[in-house]
């Protein structure tokens, strides 16, 4: 572990917040939350020629920037801190990192380039309805019949579901449990049978959608009934990219508490100056240090391939998320009630915590992983 | 009418629609009051607050011209005492009252204020003077909130819902004679509004949440009420609903995890020695004994019993929690209870405050050294 | 439920409490805690003879005075805020519940009058190293040998077991299981075949011993086999009595470090103006009293015999030990340096917090037994 | 011998037994010192703190009188900062310090101090003018412990050890020559022991507990202080022993336990985070790059860790946590750690000081209005 960035990352970081500070203000944040897609094509465009940051995390024989996990985290934190709407996470992220994982190089050299292009939005739809994104969470069974894999069931909680061109998901052979038999598929977003329904969550700011295949027709994404080692790495990499983009939230709420606790006035004392503000903000800052020492530290695991990854990934999810949601609650708090108006922009932080909080399995199920991954 | 009967307000005076019934009754209004939970203090409890004030500060024609049509519910009133520049600091408020020949010119905005779309008076705390320091500067007044001078804009909360008030005083006219106590001398005549405002406040919590009414003026009130507080439906939300805990772990059947039962009764454990802890206030009241530090502590317990209720129900919840509306556990109510929690320790004063006053009002410590207490207001930084 | 005591209770209370203010300053206890029995044998005698508290409880037709839990509960409070080393926990409320719990009436008239007359002192030994005092964790098994009962075994945690006169045991039928079998005994202190070890523990102000059984004669206590519900009402009883000594404890600890507050200067200010001390007052506040109104609940309960007591007893002890331990905690950390020197009281009761947190079983073992009892 | 080839003190100049290394590897005195764990801080890091402050402030008599002794570990120093009126506001410090014609009188009391009963010498902080701000008015001094003025009293702690004393001084003697920097000017001068032994309890943090050290030089002193250390034998216990949680739930078989495994978990994902947040600020630091907040938060961190720990260890221990020596689990380990932990949010600054410091230095928020700050010493309210 180096535990620190280089000078190139540095600058890509730097690159990436001022591209978020440009495009994503808070009330471009808000138009596109009211929206069906929820991001701004034209903007999204914009990021993926100026920066292709759709592709960072894609080698390059398949049309990507051939970046590491690192680079690919770093965009998280700051697209995290500026809460910034994009598909980065759904199709780059979630169902990026699955083709790359599940697929065979054949499967990569007929999906990733459009991805790495920007022409084509992928979804990832694994979850039944548990939460967790494991394998015994997937109940779905394909079947094959006249020469198709076909899918019968329902996914859920699939980011940016409704408004991919093509969905990649999980099922499992018939009679299989556990990690055995599971096959990764990818689904056109207009095959018949499939049909898609925005899902109401507390977070407008990252669709969520609910799938139901009727015996729809799947090409297979590497070799069917193999797949389970891919789909547990797949979710290990996905909660470090989450856990990032959550203390760049983070750090962004506590940044905002403190700014508002220097001007607002009461008795005849910014609030900041009281020991009840002040020391809030301190153990805030600790919290927030902490999450990101884990995040980053989990990072360099994925970056690197090593073998702590799926314990640092569950390590660095838990405490991300309770930092995030803690941060949130309290600069609510520090703010009073202005902090829980509408109009005040610490709420769409706090429901992105709340809604990251769940995703991916809650705290206590992470913190239970780490350990049987320490044999503990 | 029942009004006149006197058992409408049986602690009132006689002279005024009461029956002179001991002060050890007080808490009769505002336990009544809660009998309509969540519901109560949003409209009929506001204008219980402005009767109680003006039958200590008003004068005799200010109590014929508007306790009864309080007590018939025919008015219905606000309170228009925080500003957005004045909120745990209340007695910093800018709003101007400037006297005219024969009526006060009101200039400013406030804040947080229930019902101000639907009534049809205000109780008003306005400066009138700004060379004193700040408590000393304050006056009292009855506004008639329907006059070109006021505009009230809905203030929408991060829940979604629009239960309170922005109000806009431009050029807003107050007669002479809707002076309530001296000028002033606002503050005491606040501090009496806000005295009430929690014993209510902690009689609705004693009561936990919502209850249903008893008695036909109850029922009426009850069911007229209905439509009139839509915008506070979400209140006993706000108080983290621990009555769903144990149901909706049995629904979900998590409550056979060992790491969520431990969440559940450590909830259980709370919410049970809050209740507790009030019930020992009030029966303390009843026995005439001397307040005790448990008749404090309502407004904090409550903050935590919200919390550990909200952090017991997403376990619960597990990955559903993150879904709304109907997608959501019980049609929404969940959700909108994460996301109502946070106004519990803000909202009537916020939890830092209220460690403040435990510490030096129950607890005596000293208070910190002021930088504004007897400056003149003027002098004063201030947002 | 009252929620309220009687003048004739608070009156009793102010007769406790100036009695233990006046016979137990710090100086007493750090006397006393040194010493191989703990309390002062004078005193304890001007204690029965002034008050009767050693009876309290125990019915007047067995030379008690006939009073209920909830002044048992009163003295036990008063007792705990001035930390008073005396034989009423282990010898009136353990001993002497137990007694009356699992006796039969000739067992009270046996045992009880010599008790209630201060002439001796009884220990209860239950647990055997278990920590949770339940019939679980009795395994000591009795035998009858011609015409005797006989002990085998090893208890431990008897509070004031080595200066006991007699101490009343439990032991179970060979071959039984939980509450089946469970039989009441008491044994001589100087039965042959009894050793009894002074334990080294972190709480010098109450002594704890560890007893060997060899093959040692009893005289049963009740119906032998037949004590499994009189053992689980015994120490809910105790669990109770325990609670309510604790929050007195952590009422003093409250006392003293608001007081300490007031009156330290730093920074040319009392630290009792410093939001960061005050605040931590106020929530102890907060702690203290809901620790003390579940207390006096669990008291009512335990003096009504009302079917609630085990889920009382159980919320109690677990509400007050967590509240008793930050308190003590907090309140070495507002007093700072000088609250970790031995020299300063707060030590002694942060010590009779950690034993007492563990003493019947920790909280983790209360919150769930008061969730079976409720069955959730 | 070791001492004169420069290879004891590396990053000292050359003038003084040093090789002039770069200021990078300051870290190294903290990293050695800290190969003594718990140990090192205790003896031969209060002197290696003297050591710093006379490379910075002394003069050349001075360091020529000094330096060598504590390098070759002949001599042992104290600090005398802390006063029973003066913890945390340390600048509020009332020993005197009076001009005599070839030397000052010394009178007043110390605490804190440890290894003040084998030093032969102090680092001495007193005040010497009182009529200006607090901070104004202290001079630094070298002391010689080995006199009739000076008395050291042993200070048991409620873990049963005594690592500190009061120290107090009566007509002591300080000989003019041994006056470090200006008269008046000692704050600044103390300002560099304070951060060279934050530099040093950060490195010892940054180490985790106890480790072994290496090279014949640690080799020998770390044997020799084993006898003189025995009082500070508990410090890896203040610090809450987390590297004996884990085999202490496999030993007692708990760890099987859900709830039991997730206070174990929380302990260790803020004990690992704690780790790395002080490597990211090494790693920074080595890069030349500036300190982030990340390199403030140590002594926080350490207590949450610590807390977590004492938590993790008594639901482990059960019913046996209340046992103490050899009756106690590991012979009274985990009862010391119990006994220990409440110190580590005490020690060197307290918990409330820290944030603090973090929340102005770091986030650079408003300070409080100080009562104090301006003031002529003799005129603030103290104890």
């Amino acid at each position: 572990m180096r535990f620190s960035f280089t000078d190139e990352q540095m600058q890509f970081r730097e690159i990436v917040e001022r591209f978020v500070n440009e495009q994503s203000p808070s009330s471009e944040v808000r138009r596109l939350m009211a929206t069906e897609t929820g991001y701004d094509a034209d903007v999204w465009r914009r990021l993926c020629t100026s920066i292709g940051l759709q592709a960072i995390h894609i080698p390059e024989e398949f049309g990507g920037q051939g970046f590491g996990a690192i680079e690919l985290c770093i965009a998280m934190e700051e697209l995290g801190r500026g809460l910034f709407c994009s598909p980065l996470f759904g199709s780059s992220v979630l169902a990026g990192t699955a083709i790359l994982e599940a697929g065979r190089t054949e499967d990569r050299e007929r999906w990733l380039p459009a991805l790495s292009s920007g022409d084509s939005l992928y979804a990832l739809a694994i979850d039944e309805g548990g939460g967790y994104w494991d394998a015994e969470g997937v109940i779905m069974q394909y079947e094959r019949r006249d020469g198709n894999y076909r899918l019968k069931g329902k996914k859920t909680f699939v980011v940016d579901g409704c408004s991919a061109d093509a969905i990649v998901t999980v099922a499992r052979q018939p009679r299989s449990t556990g990690a055995d038999g599971i096959a990764f598929f990818v689904v056109e977003g207009n095959a018949p049978g499939l049909s898609r329904r925005l899902l109401n969550t507390i977070d407008q700011t990252r669709k969520l959608a609910e799938l139901e295949f009727d015996d729809v027709i799947a090409e297979p994404l590497g070799e069917p009934g193999a797949g389970g080692a891919a789909l547990d790495r797949t979710i290990d990499l996905c909660r470090v990219c989450l856990a990032n983009e959550m203390v760049g939230g983070a750090q962004r709420l506590l940044d905002s508490a403190v700014e508002y606790a220097g001007i607002r006035v009461q008795f005849g004392r910014a609030i900041g100056s009281f020991q009840a503000i002040k020391h809030k903000c301190a153990d805030l800052l600790l919290r927030v240090e902490l999450a990101k020492s884990a995040a980053y530290v989990a990072a360099e695991a994925a970056d690197a391939n090593d073998v702590e990854l799926p314990a640092l990934a569950a390590l660095s999810k838990a405490l991300a998320a309770e930092t995030y949601l803690k941060t949130a609650t309290q600069t609510i708090q520090i703010h009073g009630g202005i902090g829980f108006t509408w109009e005040n922009d610490t709420h769409l932080y706090f429901k992105r915590a709340k809604s990251s909080e769940s995703m991916f399995g809650q705290s206590v199920w992470h913190r239970e992983r780490m350990l049987q991954r320490w044999q503990i | 009418m029942l009004a006149d009967t006197g058992w409408g307000c049986p602690e009132w005076p006689k002279a005024w629609f009461g029956l002179d019934y001991p002060s050890s009754l007080a808490n009769a209004v505002a336990d009544e009051i809660s009998q309509f939970g969540a519901l109560g203090v949003a409209r009929s409890g506001v204008r219980m607050l402005a009767a109680a004030t003006l039958l200590e500060h008003g004068n005799d024609a200010q109590k014929t011209q508007f306790l009864r049509g309080i007590l018939t519910g025919k008015d219905t009133w606000c309170q228009l005492f925080s500003e957005p520049g004045s909120g745990s600091d209340l007695a910093g408020l800018t709003t101007r009252a400037d006297k005219q020949a024969d009526h006060w010119l009101i200039n400013g905005q406030k804040v947080w204020t229930t019902s101000a779309h639907h009534a049809n008076y205000g109780m008003l705390l306005a400066r009138t003077d700004w060379d004193v320091p700040k408590h000393r500067g304050l006056t009292y007044f009855v506004i008639d909130m329907e006059q070109a001078g006021v505009e009230v804009r809905p203030l929408k909360q991060m829940n979604g819902y629009a239960s309170f008030n922005e109000v806009f005083f431009t050029e807003a006219i107050v007669p002479a004679e809707r002076l309530v106590g001296k000028v002033d001398g606002g503050w005491s005549v606040a501090l009496t509004t806000l005295a009430n405002e929690r014993r209510v406040a902690d009689g609705m919590r004693a009561w936990g949440s919502v209850q249903k009414g008893e008695g036909a003026i109850f029922a009426e009130l009850a069911a007229e009420m209905k439509t009139v507080n839509e915008p506070y439906r979400w209140y006993p939300q706000r108080a983290g609903r621990p009555d769903l805990v144990v149901s909706q772990g049995r629904e979900t059947g998590v409550d056979r995890d060992p790491v969520i039962r431990q969440a559940i009764a450590e909830l259980l454990m709370l919410e049970k020695a809050s209740q507790w802890t009030a019930r020992r206030a009030r029966e303390a009241h009843k026995l005439g004994r001397p307040q005790g530090p448990e008749g404090s502590l309502g407004k904090l317990a409550a903050s935590h019993v919200a919390r550990a209720a909200a952090h017991a129900h997403t376990m619960i919840a597990g990955g559903q929690s993150l879904l709304a509306g109907e997608d959501g556990p019980l049609d929404g109510l969940i959700a909108e209870i994460l996301l109502s929690v946070p106004a519990i320790s803000i909202a009537g004063g916020t939890d830092e405050i209220q460690h403040n006053i435990i510490a030096e009002r129950v607890l005596g410590m000293p208070k910190e050294p002021r930088a504004d207490a007897d400056l003149p207001f003027r002098d004063i930084p201030r947002n």
